[in-house]
């Protein structure tokens, strides 16, 4: 599946501004998510610590994906 | 986006009580320090999934309406870069009695720490700059 | 009288925040209220003991800022006739942390109704007034 | 013991204004108190409950007073 991925705070440090096109075989956010963490090791402090937006929704771990959606990617939040 | 800015925040118009029901009347601010972690700090920016963190802090705005004894809870953050003393976040929460007020106002100010895609991060007199550690949303994955 | 005044509190004077060192503020105000006790108010007389009233202010202050990890603690009372939404009192108490901030507000407050020298009158849109009932000073006899 | 008692409060409603000039063979605050509920039954409601000041002090019950000095008559305080 093609999706857009967009990362937030300090994803951008590790993952680049975005927005990232990928192909990849996930399916459902939560298999998004073990895909990235195979594919980017230095997302490693951040297992189990990411959201995934799609519009003004977070999505939950079976949430389906759809083809060439944008995906938020939102690690742990710091405002305030 | 109702509840995020990118100047200053208007603290007039929060304070502003036009509710003659209202007894009370508690404004908390948040600016950037000098200090943090025991490291100087010279400025803030602040970003955010704007589209999710102004629906957040809408949200926050309304539980709190169900949650106390309120009559209004108003939340401005603001993002981009901050200088130090700048104001970052306002909560503004009238009620007719203050115990009320006291208790929404900091239930809204724990709740923004924890639920809002906004990020901090912070720049230092030495140059660098980093991201803080934050909460991690209970949707994570 | 440092802590009192005639006419409307100067709030702007009181949010400033001029401490790099302060990262969290907060600002009480009470205001007058259509509403006390089932009664329909249309404005409050607040009158005091001007010398102890100011000594009593400034004692809480400088107690707050013992008790609690704040780095200032303001507050400025009104005096005189008040109409339906008038602010009569504001704290202003800054921080570094937030929690001592809450602490020191609320401790502050009740401490203002129980020991500061200043009495409210309260009319009614009936023609009637009243003076409210009070908190008795530990020093009564 | 000559004396000017100013009242405060809602003790404005029992005992008008003031200053009252009073003569009393009180020497001490709480004769002094004591003396005034003798002589105004109707400050019965706030018997226990009037603190006594005098310049920017409260007064103790053993506090010993002097000629003509003006005393204030506290109530219970409303501020807030």
């Amino acid at each position: 599946m093609n999706l857009i991925l967009i990362p937030y705070g300090p994803l951008v440090d590790v993952l680049g501004e975005g927005p990232l096109n990928i192909e990849c075989p996930a399916t459902t956010a939560a298999e998004l998510l073990a895909w990235l963490h195979q594919q980017y090791p230095a997302l490693q402090a951040w297992r189990g610590r990411i959201a995934c937006g799609l519009g003004d929704e977070l999505l939950r771990a079976a949430s389906p994906l759809g083809e060439a959606q944008r995906i938020a990617l939102i690690p742990p939040v710091s405002g305030g | 986006m109702k509840h995020l800015c990118n100047g200053p925040i208007a603290l007039e118009a929060l304070l502003a009580c036009d509710d003659p029901a209202c007894g009370a009347a508690l404004l908390f601010t948040g600016c950037v320090r000098e200090h943090n972690e025991g490291r100087a700090v010279s400025g803030m920016l602040y970003t955010a999934h704007e589209r999710l963190a102004d629906k957040a802090l809408a949200d926050i705005c309304s539980e709190a309406l169900q949650q106390f004894e309120i009559r209004s809870c108003r939340i401005i953050h603001r993002l981009g870069e901050l200088r130090l003393g700048d104001i970052s976040v306002a909560i503004a929460v009238q009620s007719a009695h203050r115990p009320a007020a006291y208790e929404a106002s900091r239930w809204a100010i724990e709740a923004i720490k924890q639920r809002v895609p906004i990020w901090k991060k912070e720049h230092y007199i030495d140059g660098a700059s980093r991201h803080l550690d934050g909460h991690t949303l209970d949707a994570a994955l």
